[in-house]
């Protein structure tokens, strides 16, 4: 398992291949991207602050109980912090299990908590200026079926 | 004296991100900071902000040492 | 959208890199891969058939589907053909749209359509010689929550 | 003349994928396949299989032109 925080953009293509090679006992690999929206200018760059040692650890926390709970037989998070521009990579997960109802649901749940309760803080610089962004109704109830069905 | 990290509106609404700051316990801590800077006293003690002693999220009093790092994490975005 | 169907080896990361390329407006991109499995040398090969010119044609109309059901801004599929072994990649999907629930749930049901029900006769060559599989019980109650759904 | 095409189990029970042959319907392409090889022709016939005439499926009689290609398709597996 690998989580990494980078403040370099990375190429998630690299990743998927490095992630798949030499597999032999792996049916299914489910991976995101998150990338950077330019929403037609209203979003000119985003910037994410995150905590060292104390974001990394979380996350690491959270796909440890993803490998329990989904059955994985691999992780791989990388997320970028400081100033993302449009079109970037923000956050990439892949999750290798047997089969493909374990990898997509636990890609899934990774990113539902990636995106709603991980230690980071989000600013966007738009027209108007830079604002910091609370997570939304969505990412909440998104985040939330996990705990019911757990 | 511990090390004092903000983050997110925090830092920005106190100009400054790490500072040492010379506190016996998180309390102690509390009040030399609003004593320095009101606004930011108020903000620390705001809902959601949490704080973390040495990595791990404290709730209520703490105590510090020299070595300790203290972080106020005001709500958390995601990702 | 592309739908292709090939009887030589891909690099799935090389098709992550290029469905990534220069989206300004995609917020998320789930992609899926299915590799061959050795099952500890129980399938020392997979043998697809397609009915080209017909599979490919099925696939493309799910494919349109998926794009209107989920508003997806672009999809990607590549399947493998003919004989497959262990580690390499047997199918590839890629689904990009504004937000991640969409992009997820787009990968995921096209998935299962492309296990259960896209024309595909598959063959298994193993120790005990080769044989013919038919969709298992999972892969038809997967394919059948879309249904329900929909 | 007909273009048949076999897919997956019914292509290795046949002994063959592809032949040409002369029928202007579809029972009579059948007639012809059972008279050549009885068991192929119960196959054929068997539950599961579906018949595609030009890359469409066909349920029950079909003329067929010299130019038609006639595909017997078992249960599709998925990929």
């Amino acid at each position: 398992m690998i989580v990494t925080l980078t403040d370099q953009p990375f190429e998630p293509g690299v990743l998927v291949s490095a992630f798949c090679a030499g597999r032999e006992e792996t049916g299914a690999v489910a991976t995101f991207i998150g990338l950077a929206r330019a929403e037609q200018g209203a979003a000119r760059a985003l910037e994410l602050e995150a905590y060292p040692g104390f974001t990394d650890a979380a996350i690491t926390e959270i796909a440890q109980g993803a490998v329990t709970r989904f059955a994985l037989q691999d992780v791989h998070i990388v997320h970028r912090v400081g100033v993302i521009t449009p079109g970037e990579a923000i956050v990439f997960v892949a999750t290798a299990a047997a089969h493909r109802r374990e990898a997509f649901e636990a890609c899934d749940y990774l990113m539902d908590y990636l995106k709603s309760r991980a230690p980071f803080w989000k600013k966007e610089h738009g027209p108007e200026g830079p604002r910091w962004i609370e997570p939304t109704a969505r990412d909440r109830t998104d985040a939330q079926r996990w705990d019911q069905e757990a | 004296m511990a090390r004092v990290l903000l983050f997110g509106r925090l830092a920005d609404q106190a100009g400054w991100r790490e500072r040492e700051i010379e506190a016996a316990d998180l309390s102690t801590l509390r009040a030399s900071l609003s004593q320095a800077d009101p606004v930011l006293g108020e903000a620390l003690a705001g809902p959601g902000v949490q704080v973390a002693v040495d990595k791990t999220i404290v709730r209520g009093e703490a105590a510090l040492s020299a070595a300790s790092e203290v972080a106020f994490l005001p709500p958390m975005s995601g990702g």
